[in-house]
């Protein structure tokens, strides 16, 4: 049993030590002096296809984008709880399925409020 | 097949609506003052028989003297064609704009009076459009020296 | 809750003058063509130093997978196209994707006639590509000005406003022409001796 | 309570991949909504019609092929009608056809780019256009054959064409003949009923008859609102009357329908070329006509149905070896009077699918 758990950590040392080197390559390379560094202020200003841009960016939104946003959130975690039962839902049978069943009827309850509040129309 | 109706057979109605517009009328095209201009081109494009609804396109010749606007206009439903002219002095060449009888002149007008230098009274939003603004002089014309 | 319009438009106007000085200090300060960097001719020449193994590696990660930048204004443009197309494919040399945005295309194929209403663009893109970057200058128009040279408003030749490292004649080139051109920069970034100062490696 | 939204505005600039050249927008977007646009034009601004005056009626040719680079058939064929109308030159049986094979050939090749990079704008990332650019090869082989060059042919001359066809032209273009049907219908059945494609294009961007016309756009573009109106048949030129072949035209004037008008299109120049190298006759393809041509004073307009519309050349002649003045109408131009319209109120996406059903060529809007 423990060899498997041995496996584990194994795959975990690899996955971290890949990302690590990853992240460190052109840190590293910076600091050997091999990739080029010319910064200048054009090059720092942000690119609009090729001209200026116009006004500021920091623009107040259409509100309606974060009720989306939100309702989004609420189904995607929603989701993320379902997979480790819908991994294995045989074996778990009808109390888990029951349990599956009570947790998205709370989450549709949030929904179907947002729906009746109308934060789905756009206008 | 088109028919290319000629300053000929068009003059004569258009004197009939406005005595002293028609300047020339010659096989290939009708001179019409450029202070009616606007008021012609209502005329061809509203009247039942003639109805030139489609600007074929606007072309502005530099004659060192004049220059002489030339509007090709063609009518959908009845098949005809008239080439429709004018002319303005040298100095102060100005013509009113026909924008509003037909908005496929916006951008040519723009680009006349970017390259030729002709102002269009009435165009909405006439700035240069090949050039950058500020650039001096109007490259099309025949005395524009580099 | 009703949602009220602000509409702050910007002047037209006023931009477009801003835009027009730019292009006419930018046409009086390039009258002169820029030098084409070949700094490596030079110093290969005087030293005759080896390259070091460091070196050799670099050039070949970078020669092998030279990403070009769109950027496509005339009649070249589709003869690039074409280049990239299956026919005379392009990614047998690393050079699968064009990308859009300058910030990730180390090469500017600047196929097509050059302006002077869009040569500060054109600066302002090359500013705005990362360092290692090489410019092909393809077809007359690029190298010269080409059948337009005589006209008021085409700058004669990239060169008077960004440095340019291979020029493809040919107007357009053919797709054939260009991957000889693409060739010539790789056998010059295989032979370029990148600036390192690679105090740890240089004991003395 | 109001909520205050601010529009912005960016700039989809000259250097961007879906503006088909260097076309820039100043667009005004409240969120992702289009609120206004601004079109700026000018960065391939290379001053032609300048430089035509200072250029032979023959030394031009070349500069034409660059106007509209996608169709440079289509710009040879329709300047030098203008200048056979102006100087009053007979042209051979054989150069007709001849013309006539090569400028259909021209129009189905731009129609493939036209579709291709409408699909790509759709979201379709360079699979259709990289299937449509391997077809539009075929094509460009057999303009290679025909007069040495693949994009600036400079193959016509007034009075005729350079030289006549290598002999092994007309078997080639009748195996191109079997395969383009193929292809087409291939696209068409993956495309035609795709249901990506019909939801972001069907309804997308309409253009109503009325402001077609008052807009004077043309070609595909007009056609696809409904209004029948096709240079070929309206008023031929050269030997279009002995073909027949119908006009598609759209119902409502949605970027779908200029899909759908372009494929057709397709398919009829498919069909006219057929029958025109059925008919070709053998004989001269050029008339005497001597190198420095000076025609008369006066004035000519000469337009044909290029792919992208109604291109139009007007000269005016001084009796001298040079044009007194060549106004170039350029099809593209005009088709985007309406691109203002056609975009209020759709999102940024949609902007740039519509552009792209528009189908422009920057070398001819700037000149």
């Amino acid at each position: 049993m423990l060899v498997s758990f041995g496996y584990i950590g194994l795959f975990a040392v690899a996955a971290v030590a890949f990302t690590l080197v990853m992240v460190l390559m052109p840190v590293m390379l910076r600091m050997l002096g091999i990739a080029p560094r010319k910064p200048n202020p054009v090059k720092a200003n942000t690119y609009e296809c090729g001209n200026e841009t116009i006004g500021k960016a920091w623009v107040q939104y259409n509100f309606r984008y974060y009720f989306f946003a939100l309702l989004f959130v609420a189904l995607d975690v929603l989701v993320i709880f379902i997979y480790p039962w819908a991994v294995d839902l045989r074996k778990l049978g009808v109390p888990a399925f029951i349990a599956i069943v009570v947790f998205i009827f709370i989450v549709l309850v949030g929904y179907f409020y947002a729906w009746k509040k109308k934060a789905l129309e756009w206008k | 097949m088109t028919v290319a109706l000629t300053g000929f057979n068009v003059a004569p109605q258009i004197t009939k609506q406005f005595p002293d517009a028609v300047v020339e009328a010659n096989d290939r095209a009708v001179v019409v003052k450029s202070g009616l201009l606007f008021k012609v081109a209502q005329y061809l494009k509203n009247t039942p028989g003639l109805a030139f609804d489609y600007l074929n396109h606007i072309s502005a010749v530099d004659y060192y003297d004049y220059f002489e606007l030339v509007y090709y206009l063609v009518s959908i439903e009845y098949n005809h064609s008239l080439v429709l002219k004018t002319r303005c002095d040298r100095n102060k060449p100005a013509v009113p704009s026909a924008v509003s009888l037909w908005r496929g002149a916006d951008y040519q007008e723009r680009e006349i009076y970017d390259l030729m230098g002709i102002t269009f009274e009435g165009h909405p939003n006439l700035k240069r459009i090949a050039l950058w603004a500020g650039y001096k002089g109007h490259p099309l014309r025949k005395d524009y020296l580099e | 809750m009703e949602i009220e319009k602000v509409t702050p438009v910007y002047s037209a106007a006023e931009l477009d003058r801003i835009e027009g000085q730019e292009i006419e200090e930018l046409r009086a300060r390039s009258q002169q063509p820029i030098p084409d960097p070949d700094r490596w001719l030079k110093d290969e020449v005087q030293r005759n130093i080896l390259l070091t193994s460091v070196d050799a590696i670099i050039n070949w990660s970078r020669r092998s997978s030279l990403w070009p930048a769109t950027f496509a204004p005339a009649c070249c443009a589709f003869e690039m196209i074409a280049t990239a197309a299956s026919r005379f494919d392009l990614s047998r040399f690393g050079m699968e994707i064009f990308r859009a945005s300058p910030r990730q295309a180390d090469l500017m194929i600047t196929a097509g006639t050059l302006t002077w209403k869009m040569a500060p663009l054109v600066k302002r893109i090359y500013d705005q590509m990362a360092e290692p970057k090489w410019v092909i200058a393809m077809g007359a128009c690029a190298i010269s000005g080409g059948i337009f040279a005589s006209s008021y408003s085409v700058v004669p030749g990239y060169n008077r406003i960004i440095p340019v490292d291979v020029y493809v004649p040919g107007c357009p080139p053919r797709p054939e022409a260009l991957l000889y051109g693409i060739r010539m920069l790789h056998n010059k970034i295989t032979k370029s001796h990148s600036d390192i100062q690679l105090n740890l490696l240089h004991k003395g | 309570m109001t909520l205050k939204t601010e529009p912005y505005v960016i700039n989809i600039g000259p250097q961007h991949p879906s503006t088909h050249g260097v076309f820039r927008m100043r667009t005004t977007l409240d969120g992702e909504v289009v609120v206004d646009l601004e079109p700026i034009f000018g960065y391939l601004h290379r001053g032609i019609e300048k430089l035509a005056e200072e250029r032979t009626y023959t030394g031009f040719i070349p500069l034409t092929d660059r106007l509209d680079y996608l169709s440079s058939m289509s710009n040879n064929l329709a300047y030098v009608l203008a200048v056979e109308k102006l100087a009053r030159v007979l042209v051979p049986e054989r150069a007709e056809y001849i013309r006539v094979i090569m400028a259909e050939l021209q129009r189905v090749a731009s129609h493939l780019i036209a579709v291709g990079s409408f699909l790509n704008d759709a979201g379709a990332f360079m699979t259709p256009i990289v299937y449509m650019i391997r077809e539009r090869e075929k094509i460009l082989d057999l303009f290679e054959m025909v007069s040495g060059q693949r994009l600036t042919y400079n193959y016509m001359r007034v009075g005729g064409v350079s030289q006549d066809l290598p002999e092994e032209f007309l078997p080639a273009l009748d195996n191109f003949l079997e395969q383009m049907p193929l292809y087409i219908d291939e696209y068409d059945q993956l495309l035609a009923e795709n249901e990506i494609l019909l939801a972001r294009s069907k309804g997308v961007g309409v253009l109503n008859k009325e402001t077609a016309v008052n807009v004077s756009a043309g070609g595909p573009v007009l056609r696809a609102s409904g209004v029948k109106w096709d240079i070929r048949k309206a008023d031929p030129y050269s030997i279009y009357d002995r073909f027949e072949f119908d006009i598609p035209t759209g119902t409502n004037g949605d970027c779908y329908d200029r899909y759908w008008v372009r494929v057709q299109e397709m398919r009829q120049s498919l069909r006219i070329i057929e029958q025109a190298k059925a008919q070709i006759t053998s004989g001269p393809v050029r008339s005497e006509v001597p190198h420095l041509i000076r025609p008369p004073v006066g004035e000519a307009y000469g337009h044909i149905e290029a792919p992208k519309g109604e291109l139009g050349f007007y000269l005016v002649s001084d009796n001298s070896i040079a044009p007194y003045r060549c106004h170039i109408r350029a099809p593209s131009l005009l088709n985007l009077t309406a691109l203002r319209d056609m975009i209020k109120g759709w999102k940024v996406a949609d902007l740039i699918l519509i552009f792209g059903s528009i189908d422009i060529c920057m070398g001819e809007i700037d000149r």
